[in-house]
């Protein structure tokens, strides 16, 4: 389905017949506003329409700047736009900077209680005061209530103008505060002060309103930390360590969540399951470590400062071929950086992660719904190769909602344990077991768990070893194991996902990774309707799939599009892939925020023009 | 002279214990330490200490750090599982594979750089865990693989080999751990391994984190006049606190230590530990009191050996978290996964 | 001067006039070797002998075998070569691996005390049995001087096999026991013995023994780790923090040596320097950041494992512009590897080195000579451009000793602190001080240091941050000082090291960088010989100066000759180059012993005929 | 309700210090932490003791790691270098500067999170390197920036806000310090500047470490009922050791606190520290008394805040490496670089 317009910063949204809305809600963090938030995202999307959320939320707990922003759209396109139709402009620190993001003919609500600075004023947009404070001081008593109230009062004059379906606004509120009638009623009240004075004294709904739609069947709205959790779940993971960052602490507090439902044995009351808080991202790495190699399935999730501190243990589990499994919800760097907002900026430092040599496997999802699904599979090649897996996830992904298909669960479905040798195997061995030897034709060797038979003993060291995992420093020994590593990493290549391909026959193609699918796509219907037909490609694992290098042969160029400055994606796939460098080209942007099909169009036709 | 291969004929008088192995099958792969170091008597007594135990050898997981203390764990056990990690982070990976099974018997060596220097936080944090093992501490005053630089728990005024004195307070691993609610502190010294081995086995029978610091000299770095961790000077300084006797858990019972004066701990698995104290007030019990013990001692220049304080009360890392008696390597995947009905309710709809 | 011979492990050394010889000597460790070993390679150096030695010992203190090798040639070749004119065979243990090392026609000295296990007996080398034990029980009273003169009993019979000038031998044992006259006694008592006892029993000397030559005025013996130390010494470097890893334990040893004798007030014997013995290396390089941050000069030096550990707080040190020098004597990984053997395993590590978008500046010294220089240059660069700089040598160029140019120190040198602003210019300043902006053309800005004016203060954060160091979450403000680090580093290349260059307009070139440099271009010498001429580049920092890509330019096919799995450089040189992948291919050895001609020509060969 | 900047415009009365600063020269940037959040209170009190010492903002270096506390810096001192460095690391930052300049004075400020779990080992270090600076933890029992999560200081009972106790003993940087040889330690309330105040001033003239422990509760994640780290709970329980007055070293000597009674200690600077014992006993110059003092208030469940240990006498860094008088940073490199003719003699010639 093809929008009528160039693109999504010029068109005129609202005017179509496709629903095609960007509102954006701005907050002072710390008042409540993401219950109000989320109202209206699953209000939209209860009403059928793709629809997308992105928190801008800052690093602090309360008292700064914090965004919202809903996108609507009937083709589906959920890539974050930059242009607004209706701002809920609740924060008067940054009305200046909220009311220029709005589009020439958009809206601005505001708190009338107190005056507009009119220096912010735009003549191209219609100002749609009301006294939300004054409103919630009448309306109720508790400096709490009149506080986080406003969001919900504003929340319902957003019902009123886009014509949001107000029963289903009701029936989320009863569900969300089922059982607790004083507050669904409060806020039952508060949404209707809203949508009163909305209908009374703004034209509701506003040209750029919704209307029901059937987009949405068989799907879920959700997050990727929260899915990845799952997927961990059902995976069969035991043992998780982790120290809290942003923004993968909501991972393990799903996860936490999902074991003291899931896991705790009912009569019992006995939990298959243990969560540790680490000292430190050095000890969460450490534990996995322990927990693997002692059978257990573990894994660890964290964001750039902690890959750093696991570099070192990164290395020792790939040395001694421990299984690890470590999710990375990449935030912007470098160092601290910006610990809410996003981008794949880790792509370098998780392939090569660790001195010397040392390759990784690297999983990329691209949203929730990968995010189990690679979840579930990160365990699957970590203990076939016998490896440390990677999974990239990132702010956009893992901490904003999502929608995607219904997640299921084939109940057939069996973890691939890799080779260890049982008891049984072990106890009518004859020959020596040797840890490092006699790999099968993936270069993987069988390996043994503590505790099963004395036959299977060995003795794991980050230090030289050979194939009997004694101690060397004789060249030939140690080069048999590190070499045999580096076929391990390229056999992994015919079992990672594969890339997913969207291919018309174009001869220039975008390559993508991770979040910025949505945007990438949207922007090649953008700039197919420009004439200008374009392939897709976004790479979903590392090492690169054979489809990955057939795809890159069957182009002449390929923009190589992610969210960091340094072409980290592009330059693995120059050092990882045959391709010729000159047919790999850049379009990045790394400011921070999801990535929007405006940066990509801009960026493609900025080179083609050159 | 040109070094040896240690012959692997076994002496066919020896006693066997109930499992049928001789003291060698405890023992490991030939040391290359150096000839002397204290480190390969920590060795002799751990593997005196397993075979008197009787412990299956596959059923014991050895790890440690990285350093000449490290390289210990090939040197006992050759039947067992052994995991030389990396400098300073055995107490992490030893948690985490005491968290995937809760029936092995969990050795960890370390050094006294690699637990108080670079892995003094995973130390304390294991401590406050109370993961289930023994850690043992090879305690030297130096870091001896990379040549005899001091360590954290080098002595203010102990001299390098050059007769350069440190001038750094040191970390007494006994007092930290006291400080740090550790519950079985024990320190011997290699050069005395008549203590060391029930130590080493009520260390074993513990329910929780059972710290061993055992003085055990470098002979090539820290042996020397001026050195507080010297054999000589340790032999000169060792004041016993108690002295321990280890009771298993079976049918008769056979005490070595005579009953007066003698404070008797039942272990988590039913075994008995007798202490005698040497000194008539200690009691290994009290807190406070072996604290205070400590303190005096270390004012005095006194190294207070045996067994320094037990609580067999605390719960373990896996009581903690009241995990399954079943380990959790162990549970099938069919209990783990909740299946396609519980997965079709997740997510707003 | 080209050499009679096809390969160097063909030629039958000893017969050219030219002095050609090499000697391994193999002992046990801890047993006091490493005496009679320096004492052969000093008395070849004052023969005015190039010489060169090659320490292989293990990473344990006493009991394992250890080797040395030396290499004495008339041309100045001093890379490793892996066949032996003469073995000195003093570790049974190693009696069959060390025999089988020899050249045809070659020579074994062992102890004929015991009897020699003729199962390693080979018909085309002549074996010299000497009682070496036997000798030392009869001459000396005390086990400990048994043990210990066995070495220079043996070192004797050396001297009389190849005709080393005794009086220079003896002059060595006269300068290293000045003072103790029973220790040079008894010394001098062990050379005779040996040397009388080859002089009566051998043929002495052998065909492949050396003669006085003229090859090392003006020059010196010493190891890179020992001028890296005196580099920082007279770079002014105050501050010191490590933590102790082989290899590069003895390059602060060293430090610390020189700083006693000369950072000393000789009146008040008060310190002007301060060097911490770290808690690991992350407190290593935290201090280096505090110490530089605060305006002195501060290193550290580490290795493969440091490298890994110091990875955040790189990134803290990038992102705040903060300079530092770190010194990675890089050894074998991955993980704890092989201690005490050589690699350039850590080349893609460090060049972006944290998460997030990183890029370091990296001076690659090729011998001792570039360990003292660069060791002085690093404090320019990383204090001109405010940034971690990273000095990447390896065991073979830090530990061993190398013949190199005496050093050389022009007393009107400045150090180049850099864009600093001192008390005068913040006084008289009228506009605000912003920490990062008004860059310079090299993208630098001027910093300020704490204690010195009100004026200067700024607030220095890992955290995203804009122009004026405050914290920033926007896009715009974050981008500006992100993309100003990506120019900076870039701008770099224009000031680090250019390549080593000998160029004789071949189409083809080798490629190279740190201790492989001797190695590489005494097998240019082999191939010219075999008719593939060949030019030479060895790359001597990151970002790469402009005269690396005018030389890949320059040639068609350029090999990459370096010592790790993962053709680390050639990567780097792939992605940081405009050169295209094809025209680079790489000849690696990683087995951790220094590299040989050798190893490069059957390399190069085996891909010419393919 | 919309956040507002806070007016630049300078109370016009305000008293000035003998450099002609008024309080509001000391203050920083406007706090972004939680309205009510203990960490703001510790800020003035900072913000007071530096007017009240009367220090050239310039020659404050303020560093920390990461963590709502870290944010602290940038809300004092503004004409003072701030360095917000990384989690858990500004101990080691802190010890290089302190390194390079060892006249300025050095104020670190640290979460329980940042300096007893990542941060514990190089506190621990830092503590024996007796590094000349005040460093103050800002304790309140959680992870306040990452939302909750118990830290190392939470005490075994302590509950989230959901009612889950904390089953882990805890850590506390007092008894810690004792272990380790500090020189200063202390301990403080954010709700009681009064007694701050005087602490702080104390630290920042002592000869090495100075520790000061601040409760300081969060009012987000841990000040709810269950919480032993909230305001009421620490208003309750809170028992004084000591209560200090410092007396700059200045001709006239005016002390607020009676004189009987008092330990009078003198500073490094020649300043005068006085010290009421609120026990009548206690004596914040006997470290074994003290370290039994605490142990017992623990195990009775007191918090016990004052001036708790002070040892003016144990050398500091510098004194330990025997460093020039004239910072390193600032010797000229004429005095640093031996010259052409030193460096001829090196090397095997
Ligand atoms: C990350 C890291 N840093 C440094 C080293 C080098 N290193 C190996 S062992 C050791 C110290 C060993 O001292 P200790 O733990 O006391 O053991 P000992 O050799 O004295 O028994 C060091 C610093 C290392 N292996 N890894
Ligand atoms: C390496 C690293 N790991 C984790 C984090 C995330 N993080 C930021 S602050 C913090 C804890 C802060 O707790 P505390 O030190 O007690 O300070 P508070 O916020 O309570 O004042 C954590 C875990 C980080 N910034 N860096
Ligand atoms: S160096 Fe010291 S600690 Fe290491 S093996 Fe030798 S004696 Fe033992
Ligand atoms: S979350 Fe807690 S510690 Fe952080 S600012 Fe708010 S009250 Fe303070
Ligand atoms: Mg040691
Ligand atoms: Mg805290």
């Amino acid at each position: 389905m093809v929008l009528e317009r160039l693109a999504p910063e010029t068109a005129h949204r609202g005017k179509s017949r496709v629903v095609d809305l960007a509102i954006k809600l701005a907050n002072v963090n710390g008042t409540g506003s993401s219950s109000a938030n989320n109202l209206l995202m699953q209000a939209f999307f209860r009403m059928g329409l793709p629809v997308s959320g992105k928190n801008l939320f800052p690093s602090n707990i309360q008292g700064l700047p914090t965004w919202y922003e809903i996108r609507v759209n009937g083709s589906g396109h959920t890539a974050r736009v930059s242009q607004f139709d209706l701002m809920v402009a609740m924060n008067a620190q940054t009305h200046a900077q909220d009311i220029r993001e709005v589009r020439a003919g958009g809206y601005v609500v505001w708190d009338s209680t107190w005056p507009l600075d009119q220096s912010a004023m735009r003549s191209d947009v219609s100002y749609l005061g009301m006294p939300v404070a004054q409103m919630c001081n009448e309306a109720f008593r508790s400096p709490r209530a009149r506080t986080l109230m406003r969001n919900i009062v504003s929340c319902g004059a957003v019902v009123a103008l886009l014509a949001i379906d107000l029963d289903i606004v009701s029936n989320l509120l009863a569900e969300k505060f089922a059982g607790k009638d004083t507050l669904r009623e409060s806020n039952q009240h508060a949404l209707m002060l809203g949508y009163e004075y909305a209908r009374q004294h703004f034209d509701c709904p506003l040209p750029c309103h919704v209307h029901v739609m059937d987009g949405n069947a068989g799907a879920i709205l959700i997050d990727g930390n929260t899915t990845a959790a799952l997927g961990f779940l059902y995976a069969g993971a035991t043992v998780a360590a982790w120290y809290p960052i942003t923004p993968s602490t909501s991972l393990m507090d799903a996860f936490t969540q999902l074991c003291r439902r899931y896991r705790r044995d009912p009569e019992t009351g006995r939990n298959s399951y243990l969560i540790l808080q680490a000292e430190d991202e050095l000890a969460s790495i450490g534990i996995v470590i322990g927990a693997s190699w002692n059978g257990a399935r573990a894994f660890t999730s964290t964001s750039g400062p902690g890959i750093s501190l696991m570099n070192e243990l990164i290395g020792l589990a790939y040395y001694t071929e421990t299984p690890v499994v470590i999710v990375d919800v990449q935030r912007a760097g470098p160092s601290t950086g910006m610990p809410t907002r996003t981008q794949q900026g880790d792509i370098l430092t998780c392939a090569y992660a660790s001195h010397g040599d040392t390759k990784h496997i690297l999983l990329f999802p691209g949203d929730p719904a990968e995010c189990f699904d690679f979840a579930v599979r990160s365990f699957d090649l970590a203990e076939r190769f016998q490896t440390p897996v990677m999974m990239l996830s990132d702010v956009d992904i893992g901490m904003n909602d999502w929608v995607i298909p219904q997640l299921t669960w084939d109940d057939a479905r069996v973890p691939d344990r890799g080779r260890v040798l049982g008891a049984k195997e072990l106890e009518k061995r004859i020959e020596a077991y040797d840890r490092y030897a006699n790999p099968d034709s993936d270069h993987v060797v069988a390996r043994t768990l503590p505790g099963v038979d004395p036959k299977g003993a060995y003795f794991a060291r980050g230090s030289g070893h050979n194939e009997h995992g004694g101690y060397t420093e004789t060249p030939e020994e140690y080069l048999e194991v590190v070499d045999r590593l580096a076929s391990k990493h390229a056999a992994a290549a015919m079992r990672v996902p594969d890339p997913q391909i969207e291919s018309r026959g174009a001869r220039v193609a975008l390559v993508t990774v991770g979040s910025c699918g949505p945007a990438v796509r949207e922007a090649i219907e953008l700039l197919d309707a420009q004439g200008l037909p374009l392939d897709y490609m976004r790479i979903r694992a590392f090492p690169f799939s054979p489809a990955v290098q057939d795809f890159l042969d069957d182009h002449d160029t390929c923009f190589v599009v992610e969210q960091n400055r340094d072409a980290q994606l592009r330059s693995l796939l120059v050092l990882e892939t045959a391709v010729p460098k000159d047919r790999l080209r850049s379009v990045l942007a790394y400011g921070g925020t999801p990535l929007s099909a405006g940066e990509v169009v801009d960026g493609v036709r900025a080179q083609m023009e050159t | 002279m040109p070094s040896i291969e240690k012959p692997p004929i076994q002496h066919p008088g020896l006693r066997r214990n109930s499992l049928g192995l001789t003291i060698h099958d405890y023992e490991g792969s030939m040391s290359t330490l150096c000839a002397g170091c204290g480190h390969d008597s920590v060795t002799a007594a751990i593997v005196h200490a397993l075979w008197e135990m009787e412990t299956p050898p596959h059923r014991i997981a050895k790890l440690s750090g990285i350093g000449c203390s490290a390289k210990t764990t090939a040197y006992f056990a050759r039947g067992a599982h052994g995991f030389n990690t990396a400098h300073g982070r055995m107490a992490t990976i030893a948690t985490g594979a005491a968290a995937a099974n809760r029936d092995l018997l969990y050795i960890g060596i370390s050094g006294d750089g690699d637990s108080l220097s670079i892995g003094l936080g995973h130390l304390a944090h294991l401590i406050r865990r109370n993961v289930r093992m023994v850690y043992i501490i090879e305690n030297n005053g130096v870091y001896g693989l990379t040549k005899g630089q001091f360590s954290p728990s080098a002595d203010v005024g102990s001299t390098t080999k050059r007769g350069d004195p440190n001038q750094v307070p040191p970390i007494d691993p006994m007092s930290l751990g006291l400080s740090l609610g550790a519950t079985f502190l024990a320190r011997g010294f290699s050069g005395d391994k008549r203590q060391l081995v029930p130590i080493i086995k009520a260390a074993a029978a513990h329910r929780g984190l059972a710290l061993i610091d055992v003085i055990s000299p470098c002979v090539t770095f820290n042996d020397h006049e001026g050195s507080t961790k010297s054999y000589l000077f340790t032999r000169h300084h060792d004041t016993t606190a108690t002295e321990s006797d280890f009771v298993p858990p079976a049918p008769e019972i056979v005490a070595s230590i005579p009953v007066e004066g003698v404070v008797s701990v039942t272990m988590h698995d039913g075994s008995v530990l007798r202490v005698r104290s040497v000194p008539d007030d200690y009691d290994p019990t009290d807190r406070e009191g072996v604290a205070e013990h400590l303190r005096r001692a270390h004012a005095a220049g006194d190294v207070v050996t045996g067994l320094l304080y037990i609580d067999e009360s605390s719960a373990d890392l896996h009581e903690m978290h009241d995990t399954t008696d079943q380990p959790l390597r162990d549970i099938p995947f069919s209990q783990l996964c909740p299946g396609s009905a519980v997965l079709a309710g997740f997510g707003v709809r």
